[in-house]
């Protein structure tokens, strides 16, 4: 087949999907770390494969699987949150007597997703949607020792299933109306059958972005859930879903339309909602969910400003947010391994205790706050620009007071971490919390990524194209 | 008009084949009970009737007569539907099946998948009756039943895809138009794994822990009387029957067969493989609950995946 | 071909308002379930709108069924660990977490 | 008024039945009587299925739901009625949901009756070779992909399971 | 002709269901009815019932179940390819091989965890 060099991501996803049976053996005995890196090195030469791909494009199997820019830059966001998991537990971790299944399920879910975002028909939109989501619902229940965590898993299921439904209905009725299954749908004239199905489709995906009013997993599915699967939700799966949202909303006019005001609502919602209910958590994770459910609403500025800039822009968005997101995790998983409490005022006096893990969440903070010269500005950024260039630029301007807002509750953060006195009681010790290399060389990777990226965003835009 | 026509047909049929099960199931009951006491150096029925001819018939009298005994705290809809559930299904494969060459009730093109799904309705109509029965046996007769059912289904309907494949079509009366070779030489694997699971299916010894009556007394039906117990085994005999016939199409080349017109060959081979399905009842011991799961999954569903690629193989050899 | 979209819609309500209201957690199974069903037989009915020989609506309900299929086994897996934890299927008192 | 074809009334029988049984599922206390309800519902939008000339998938449909995930959900039954067959009540906020899912259902109905679709084809002769070839020719992602779902939901439904009772 | 396939079926149907149903029915005028409260209980070899049939059971059944379903979805899938195979190319086999190999690969791994043994 011609340019069979474009798929080699995936089926580098799929050869290590179908190698971790026999190697949970390994992965599961005394040679674990040495097969750990193993995976970890497949996925670097996927990483590099992406990175050789930038600016190419192709289709496959009558227009199924299509690669192009976004596809590439989702493709490349899953592996390196992927890889940045697997070297977090290098040495260990919760759950290392199950890191065959963990790392099986996490493996499917991340080439679920890179098949979404490389879904060239509604078919495989639907289906990769699927191997996205089903395996997550064991990971979100993966801590047998938790009650909570299984309740939290079946509230995730119906919730979710109840979205996929909602989204295949929405997918029927765009096939009926249209007459063809491609992406992006040939629209036509329109009709209101249609719209509603289009309506439909978006409320299925708002519930797997969770988008305030859909978000009501979200919260719970991020206090109990391990911390690297709560990284791997607020990110991948929502990466892949911009990349096709995408893809669907080109075949529409843009700036016109009923889903127009359903985006411009589902923003400005998951926005506010999202940030003032930030502020009453204090809990940590659930901090973060609501936290990340107004960072929802950002990138969701972009697609409802229906212009190149503002797709490029949520795209953007979610890579310049996840390593923020991602590296917030890792220190929450650091800090759960530590035996560290759960609530925000137990980080108190973390900058004397481990000084560079508060260093690296002080950098994380900084940049989901979204201050300049860190990765999180040029998504806020961009996408901000996107809204001004449709005329929208009152939607800019919430958004950035929304910004400015989100500055109270992380700030808390910062401000346990380096005003509060230390509670006497176990917790994390040692400069970085954690003895584990593994995870120092994760959290340093993910430090320099959000630096790299403040500093130098073109990076990441040429990858889009 | 032709609509109307079609309905009365059907009905008609439904009605024919609905009486040609019961005799079935008359026949081989007694059939089974000679074959049995044979084996087991006894002489079986021999005082109703000229050599016992007419035990059935009068069985069958009694139950019709017999009070219809339904226990007090029963959920009453699912105890009704239970035995209808399991043997309408089984009655409605029929449709499908040629009961010699060219005579077929219905030749749907989707025949063969109709023929395995259909019958898997059977299977809720068991968990029902044990479930809505309140009775310990019953209960645990209805869940082993259906976890030995379901256990069995997978290699049974991977074993007749390999058929599909080599026949290349759906429809069970093209099925045995295209079989120059029976498939029973081509594939044998495939024949043999259809057969133990068309056993297992039906409940029936070496295979019958769902109605082990030194275990759980009679299993799922243990609360039923009468003539709605009379529908269980209506659905196991004519699922015998149904079986031995489908195994003749698929795998024996139907009515293919020297000399003999082939309404004859058909009938002949069906029975033969009847027979041999008593036979295996009567002889073998019952197995282990962990054998009979262990059978399935890890000797059945495997050896239905190599008859597949044996499948395969043929495919590429008859081209 | 718009009764079908009325007889499916009218099933959509109808799961939908199963899953949200209704408390044990097979029933709810239950009722996505029928939503699901409700997007097939739209497929389906489609699938002879439109140039019927390419089969798309048919495949895409197959790829439907499959995908109906492997939810219900995952969520009733999960309602298995559920009730092995709270011992009991009631959604209303599985509630441990707040919000 | 003309009589109505006989793929109409078999159209609206099966419809009716569909909507009822789903309405029964949804609506009754016992959840032995929803199972029941859900497997009508099940056949009667088989028979939808068949009707509409996809006999194949009809037929995956009474061999995957009522031959497969029914009986799932029967052994689900058993664990949640220990001792008697509580009846399940419908939640509190019940009156709301309803409205709102009487209102989705309404807009969707309204958006068709505006939308005009095409005209009904014949279906296609030989349709089941062409299910087969589809799903080996233009949907073989889909096909392969399939397997990929197949094989996580095994994974997925395991890992769920898996852990000791407290 | 589908329509006159579902006629068929309806017809047959009905009458394998109306005439086992009109039976029971019939014969329920002739047939002694003589309820007693000792007929109502459950059957426990003539002890009264020790324990209620409504309890959690065996793990197993759990597992087989799920798997089962998962496989069901496979076998299904396959007769949709299997009658054109003969027709196509290699190509198409291999490809059918491919599907078989990705959902067996799920069969060892129920396998490999112990799903499989009846505990």
């Amino acid at each position: 087949m011609h340019g069979v060099e474009l798929l080699i991501p995936k089926l580098v996803l799929v050869a290590l999907v179908l190698a971790m049976l026999p190697a949970s053996f390994m992965l599961e005995g005394r040679r674990r770390r040495t097969a750990l890196a193993v995976v970890a090195l497949f996925l670097v030469a996927a990483l590099a494969a992406d990175i050789s791909l930038v600016g190419s494009s192709g289709r496959f199997w009558a227009d199924s699987i299509v690669v192009d820019g976004s596809t590439i830059f989702a493709d490349l966001v899953i592996l390196v949150l992927v890889l940045v998991l697997v070297v977090s537990r290098l040495d260990g971790g919760a759950h290392e007597k199950e890191e065959g299944d963990f790392l099986l399920l996490l493996l499917l879910s991340a080439l679920g997703a890179s098949v979404l975002a490389s879904a060239g028909n509604l078919l495989v939109l639907f289906l990769g949607l699927e191997i996205t989501i089903i395996p997550t619902y064991a990971l979100v229940a993966f801590r047998t020792e938790e009650d909570r965590s299984y309740e939290a898993g079946l509230k995730y299921f119906v919730l979710s299933v109840m979205a996929t439904a909602l989204l295949l209905y929405g997918l029927s009725l765009v096939y009926g109306t249209t007459g063809s299954v491609l992406l992006p749908p040939v629209v036509g004239e329109g009709s209101p059958l249609l719209y509603a199905g289009l309506v439909l489709v978006l409320v299925g995906f708002s519930f797997k972005l969770a988008v305030l009013p859909f978000h009501q997993w979200m919260p719970d599915v991020f206090e109990v859930s391990p911390p690297e699967v709560a990284s791997f939700l607020a990110v991948g799966p929502k990466v892949a879903a911009v990349a096709v949202l995408v893809r669907l909303l080109a075949g529409f006019p843009a700036g016109e339309g009923p889903w127009v005001p359903a985006l411009i609502f589902l923003a400005v919602a998951s926005m506010v909602g999202g940030n003032l209910m930030a502020f009453r958590q204090e809990n940590l994770r659930r901090m973060l969910a609501y936290s990340a459910v107004a960072h929802g609403g950002y990138a969701v500025i972009g697609l409802a400003a229906g212009n190149a800039a503002g797709s490029d822009g949520a795209l953007l968005y979610f890579a310049a947010y996840g390593v923020g997101a991602l590296g917030a995790f890792l220190v929450v998983a650091v800090l759960e391994r530590g035996g560290e409490g759960a609530l925000i005022q137990d980080m108190a006096g973390l900058a004397r205790r481990a000084p560079l893990l508060a260093g690296a969440m002080t950098v994380f903070l900084v940049s989901l706050i979204g201050i300049p010269l860190f990765s999180g500005f040029w998504g806020k950024l961009s996408v901000f620009w996107a809204a001004v260039q449709a005329d929208m630029a009152w939607l800019a301007v919430i958004g950035t007071l929304n910004s400015a807002a989100a500055l109270g509750y992380y700030g808390n953060v910062l401000r346990q971490m380096y005003m509060e006195e230390a509670v006497p009681g176990p917790g994390v010790t040692g400069k970085w919390g954690t003895r584990e290399n593994g995870m120092r060389m994760a959290l340093v990777v993910v430090v320099v990524m959000t630096m790299a990226v403040g500093l130098a965003p073109g990076l990441l835009l040429d990858i889009i194209g | 008009m032709s609509a109307l026509f079609t309905f009365l047909w059907g009905f008609a049929m439904g009605v024919i084949l609905l009486s040609l099960v019961g005799g079935f199931t008359a026949g081989f009951i007694l059939v089974e009970r000679k074959v049995s006491a044979r084996m087991q150096m006894r002489i079986g029925p021999v005082h109703t009737g000229p050599h016992g001819l007419l035990q059935t018939v009068a069985d069958m009298i009694k139950l019709m007569m017999k009070e219809d005994v339904r226990p007090a705290r029963a959920d009453r809809v699912a105890f009704n539907l239970g035995p209808l559930l399991t043997a309408v299904p089984a009655v409605m494969s029929f449709v499908v099946l040629p009961l010699g060459a060219g005579v077929v009730a219905r030749d749907l093109n989707v025949g063969v998948l109709y023929f395995l799904a259909v019958p898997s309705i059977s299977v809720v109509g068991l968990v029902m009756a044990g479930w809505a029965s309140y009775d310990n046996y019953s209960f645990l007769g209805g869940l082993r039943a259906a976890a030995q059912f379901i256990s069995y289904e997978i290699p049974r309907t991977l074993s007749v895809v390999g058929v599909v494949v080599v026949a290349g079509t759906l429809s069970t009366v093209r099925i045995m138009e295209v079989q120059t070779i029976p498939y029973a030489v081509l594939l044998p694997v495939g024949f043999v794994v259809y057969l133990i699971t068309s056993v297992a299916e039906l409940n029936r010894g070496p295979f019958d822990i769902p109605e082990a009556e030194s275990e759980i007394v009679a299993g799922f039906h243990t609360e039923y009387s009468g003539l709605r117990w009379s529908l269980f085994f209506m659905a196991e005999y004519g699922g015998m029957f149904a079986a031995s016939a489908f195994a003749t199409v698929l795998f024996l080349g139907g009515g293919a067969g020297p000399l003999l017109p082939g309404f004859a060959w058909f009938w002949l081979k069906t029975l033969a493989l009847v027979f041999v399905l008593m036979w295996v009842r009567w002889t073998l011991p019952r197995f282990r609950a962990d054998q009979l799961m262990a059978l399935a999954w890890k000797g059945l569903l495997p050896a239905a995946l190599i008859n597949l690629g044996l499948a395969f193989v043929v495919l590429f050899l008859v081209r | 071909m718009t009764g079908v979209v009325f007889v499916t819609s009218l099933l959509l309500a109808l799961g939908a308002y199963g899953a949200l209201t209704r408390r044990n957690a097979v029933a709810v199974v239950i009722s996505l379930e029928i939503m699901m069903n409700a997007a097939n037989l739209n497929l389906v009915a489609f699938s002879r709108l439109h140039t019927p020989e390419l089969m798309t609506g048919q495949v895409f309900a197959l790829l439907a069924i499959a995908v109906g299929a492997c939810e219900a086994a995952v969520g009733l897996a999960l309602i298995l660990a559920v009730y092995r934890r709270y011992g009991t299927t009631d959604l209303d008192r599985i509630n441990l977490l707040r919000g | 008024m003309s009589i109505p074809a006989p793929a109409d009334i078999l159209f609206w029988f099966f419809a009716a039945a569909a909507v009822g049984g789903a309405a029964y599922a949804v609506t009754s206390a016992h959840l032995i009587r929803s199972i029941l309800a859900f497997g009508a519902f099940l056949t009667a939008v088989a028979g939808e299925y068949y009707l509409l000339a996809a006999e194949f998938v009809a037929l995956v449909q009474i061999f995957v739901y009522v031959g497969g995930v029914l009986v799932l959900m029967l052994f689900a039954l058993m664990l949640s009625t220990p001792g008697e067959s509580q009846p399940s009540s419908l939640g509190r906020w019940s009156p709301a949901v309803g409205v709102t899912a009487v209102g989705v259902g309404a807009a969707i109905m309204i958006a068709a009756w505006h939308t005009p679709l095409p005209v009904v084809k014949e279906p296609a002769a030989g349709r089941l070779d062409h299910l087969g070839q589809a799903l080996l020719g233009d949907h073989v992602v889909v096909f392969e992909l399939v397997g990929v779902l197949l094989f996580a939901a095994v994974v997925t439904a395991l890992v769920a399971v898996r852990g000791e009772r407290r | 002709m589908v329509v006159g396939d579902v006629i068929f079926l309806l017809g047959f149907g009905m009458a394998v269901v109306i005439l086992p149903v009109a039976t029971l029915g019939v014969l329920g005028w002739f047939r002694p009815q003589l309820p007693e409260r000792v007929k109502g209980e459950g059957y426990e070899s003539g002890m009264p019932q020790a324990s209620i049939p409504r309890r959690p059971f065996h793990m197993a059944y759990y597992n087989f179940a799920l798997i089962f379903v998962v496989f069901d979805v496979e076998a299904v899938l396959l007769f949709a390819v299997a009658g054109v195979l003969r027709d196509l190319t290699l190509g198409a086999t291999v490809k059918t091989a491919v599907f078989v190999i990705l959902v067996g690969d799920g069969l060892l791994y129920a396998w490999r965890k112990g799903a499989l043994v009846w505990r």
